[in-house]
């Protein structure tokens, strides 16, 4: 049983990763518009964050310095300074948007406007955060988050036909009407969906919390391996229930509610109230996830005391951004900006963000004075060869493409 | 006086050529770091080069070796090499002048082997 | 690219002003949210008539709909029509749209009271409705 | 005697530095080099040593020099009255230097910790829970 939750730190960054409100809404967005035309991006995404995830996994465990420190350490400080500038600025972003989006899965269950809750959930994630142990913390939000496994049932249930599905992602094609230009900011959108810099923050963050060492490098892979395509599997199977249910009619997506259509009339209430279920951990999850990195960023590249491994009051720099960190988010979510907009447009900053953070993991996951006999494989280092082409290619146009396509209208 | 103080600043040699850049302060730990060696980390010269890049991310010195394609494009023309400290002269605000000429100059040897890694 | 073209030509032959071609955009554009909208509210009935949703889920995700309508018609609504011959083409959204977002606004009530009754005898309206702002925006594609 | 040779910016730059008891203790933002006496006129051709290991806000603010640097600089040493904020650490209490630099002393001798016990004492001590231990 204690090999079952050894696996939840790559569950649950996964699901907070993969199926945050942001992802959540998005893959339903464009399995409505587009169906399995962009299902290849996903795949591209699973296999960068797992390679991205593995290489930092490895490099926390073996020498217990997590993605932020060796950032510093190998950009030296005014390069790392600009992307703890950038990704605390998505960071804070993306938290708004979780806790704006665990209160949306709570009004969709109560149909009390999500404002009220919004308060509620922001001390819940920090309540979580300053008493709940990292483990504990991690194998419940973890194991409730496998509720979302409800969209695969639904997929599988709607009895789709798997050959002309796999044709049709396999083959893309674009409807008329439809811009190439739209559809590559859309593929970016997905992509920075599977590779968020927060999600190796995370994780190699949590691998110190964990104690991992360089005996735990198969429970790494382990997490990577299984957390991650689970993750992905996850995403795939919102964009196919949309695109079987949603897309015939034609519905542009852009509330929670509509994604959880297809599994209610598929499912009836015992799916959608697992869906529901399934929604809040999630959003839950990322909320933690999002609200920890902000501290574990901002902590390791000033060398502070930083984790859960040690009493509040061991790290009080680091509770205190968190704390802070917080409640700037609630505060932006009261103002009742779109929570959904905000991550789409933190995904496409992240994407922006992620070479900064990238090349310093595949850099030091080369370094022996590091990692010792532990360092990257020639296959590791061939893949990381052409997802670094990717992540650049992908930072450079973001910018102009969202410009261009006025962000996928 | 502080490493930042040396670092970056243009390397002139007597005839009033520039040798690149310090990229680094190469220092020799002559024991065991204790309490009874007050002078263990001694400045043996100073690392210049060109590409501050591939210097920053350590290619050219420490044994990181791939991915081949970062190595390519960051060592490409730049060969870092050793000052030794006994050819510094002047330390001004933005140039460091050596005696002779920096045509022989050595090449820097890689310095990591591995040794500094990794905790149990 | 042939789409472009064949958008382009059209309209050259309508013979009708940049501006006149951007509004008609901009009116295709509004009843298609309000037909998704309208579309979306159609699958929540559906779930209704099946029983399988809750009431508190039905109601928040057809106000939703409803909301998201009303704000494409008012946005629609405050853009200055360009011609005369654009006054016409924005009464016929008004009306189209506006039929359709009353229809939306029985469904909410229906819901918020729990009258599953009421909301399904408005399923076929609500496919009507859809199918009809479907031919709207077919026949005024630009 | 096996010397090591090591690279002070590729291998002391923004390296953690840990305390004695396993805390984290901030990292090295600069390093104390002393030149020999005379120098450069220095008959016995004796080296300059690295004499400390510096740490804290103040001392990485100058390195970043420039306008945000300086004014940095100047904002924390107002709000640090009577010093420069540098946690000097003297070689001597270097244990290791590795992936991470351990030091023979604790965090609470260093002053460029003391915004953290700034927040310790004012903040988060004061939220009920904070001395909870994590295991």
């Amino acid at each position: 049983m204690k090999k079952v939750f050894a696996l939840t730190l790559g569950v649950l960054t996964a699901i907070g990763g993969f199926v945050d409100i942001g992802d959540i809404v998005a893959n339903t967005a464009v399995g409505a518009r587009y169906k399995w035309a962009l299902a290849w991006v996903v795949v591209v995404g699973i296999i960068g964050i797992m390679l991205f995830a593995e290489m930092a996994g490895r490099v926390a465990s073996v020498s217990g310095r997590a993605v932020f420190d060796l950032v510093r350490e190998r950009l030296g400080p005014r390069f790392a300074l600009a992307n703890l500038i950038g990704s605390f600025f998505v960071n804070l972003m993306t938290l708004t948007a979780e806790i704006a989006g665990v209160a949306l899965a709570l009004e969709l269950a109560t149909d009390v406007n999500y404002l009220l809750w919004l308060p509620v959930c922001a001390f819940a994630v920090w309540l979580v955060i300053w008493r709940v142990k990292f483990e504990t913390m991690e194998d419940v939000v973890g194991i409730v988050g496998l509720a979302m496994i409800v969209v695969a049932v639904t997929v599988w249930r709607t009895g789709p036909d798997w050959g002309s599905m796999f044709h049709e992602a396999t083959h893309p094609s674009l409807k008329s009407g439809e811009g190439l230009p739209t559809y590559f900011y859309y593929a970016i959108a997905l992509f920075g969906a599977a590779m968020t810099p927060y999600e190796v923050f995370f994780f190699s963050s949590g691998a110190v919390e964990e104690h991992w060492t360089r005996s735990d490098l198969f429970v790494n892979r382990a997490n990577v391996y299984l957390g991650f395509p689970l993750g992905g599997l996850l995403s795939l199977a919102l964009m196919s229930s949309a695109a079987l249910t949603l897309a015939p009619l034609d519905i542009s997506v852009a509330h929670l509610g509509q994604v959880a259509l297809p599994t209610a009339l598929t499912l009836g209430k015992v799916g959608l109230a697992t869906l529901l279920i399934g929604f809040f951990a999630a959003t839950f999850g990322a909320a933690l996830e999002t609200a920890l990195s902000s501290g574990y960023t901002i902590a390791q590249f000033f060398g502070w005391q930083w984790g859960k491994f040690v009493r509040p009051r061991d790290a009080a720099r680091f509770h205190t951004v968190v704390l802070a960190t917080v409640v700037v988010a609630a505060i932006i979510g009261l103002s009742s900006v779109d929570p959904i907009k905000v991550t789409e447009y933190s995904l496409i900053f992240s994407a922006v963000a992620l070479p900064l953070t990238y090349i310093p993991i595949l850099v030091v996951a080369n370094d022996p004075s590091y990692l010792g006999d532990r360092v990257n494989s020639r296959f590791s280092n061939a893949l990381g060869s052409v997802y670094l082409v990717i992540v650049v290619v992908a930072a450079v146009a973001a910018i102009p493409l969202m410009l261009a396509t006025k962000a996928g209208a | 006086m502080r490493l930042s103080e040396l670092l970056n600043k243009e390397v002139i040699d007597a005839n009033g050529q520039s040798a690149g850049h310090v990229h680094d302060v190469r220092v020799i730990q002559d024991g065991p770091i204790t309490s009874s060696f007050d002078a263990a980390l001694r400045v043996h010269g100073l690392i210049v080069g060109r590409g501050a890049l591939a210097n920053r991310l350590g290619y050219g010195r420490s044994a990181v070796r791939g991915p081949w394609v970062i190595r390519a494009v960051l060592e490409a023309g730049d060969k870092p090499t050793v000052v030794p400290w006994h050819r510094v002269r002047v330390i001004e605000a933005t140039r460091i002048l050596i005696t002779g000429s920096c045509d022989d100059l050595e090449r820097a040897r890689p310095v990591s082997d591995g040794r500094g890694a990794a905790r149990e | 690219m042939a789409v472009a073209l064949a958008a382009l030509l059209t309209s050259a032959c309508v013979g009708s002003s940049r501006g006149d071609t951007d509004y008609q955009k901009k009116a295709v554009a509004t009843t298609e949210h309000v037909r998704s909208s309208v579309r979306t509210v159609q699958l929540a009935v559906q779930a209704a008539g099946e029983d399988d949703a809750f009431g508190p889920f039905l109601s928040r995700v057809i106000s939703q709909a409803e909301d998201d309508a009303s704000s494409a018609l008012n946005g629609f609504a405050s853009i200055q029509p360009p011609s005369a011959r654009s006054d016409l083409l924005r009464d016929a959204v008004d009306q189209a749209a506006s039929g359709a977002i009353d229809l939306l606004a029985k469904a909410r009530i229906a819901a918020r009271r729990n009258d599953l009754g009421a909301l399904t005898m408005l399923a076929d309206s609500l496919v009507r409705t859809g199918d009809q702002l479907e031919q709207f925006a077919e026949d005024h594609h630009a | 005697m096996n010397a090591r040779v090591i690279d002070a910016a590729l291998e002391l730059l923004d390296r953690q530095l840990i305390d004695r008891d396993g805390k984290l203790a901030g990292n090295v933002d600069d390093v104390e080099i002393a030149l020999p006496e005379n120098w450069p006129d220095n008959e016995r051709g004796e080296l300059p040593v690295v004499t400390a290991l510096l740490s804290g806000p103040g001392v990485l603010a100058e390195r970043f020099g420039g306008r945000l640097g300086r004014g940095w600089a100047a904002f924390y040493r107002r709000i640090h009255p009577g010093t420069d904020g540098s946690g000097s650490i003297p070689l001597a209490q270097v244990r290791d230097i590795g992936s991470a630099i351990r030091l023979a002393i604790s965090r609470d001798e260093l002053s460029s910790t003391r915004m953290e016990e700034w927040f310790r004492r004012h903040l988060i001590s004061k939220i009920p829970g904070a001395g909870h231990a994590p295991e």
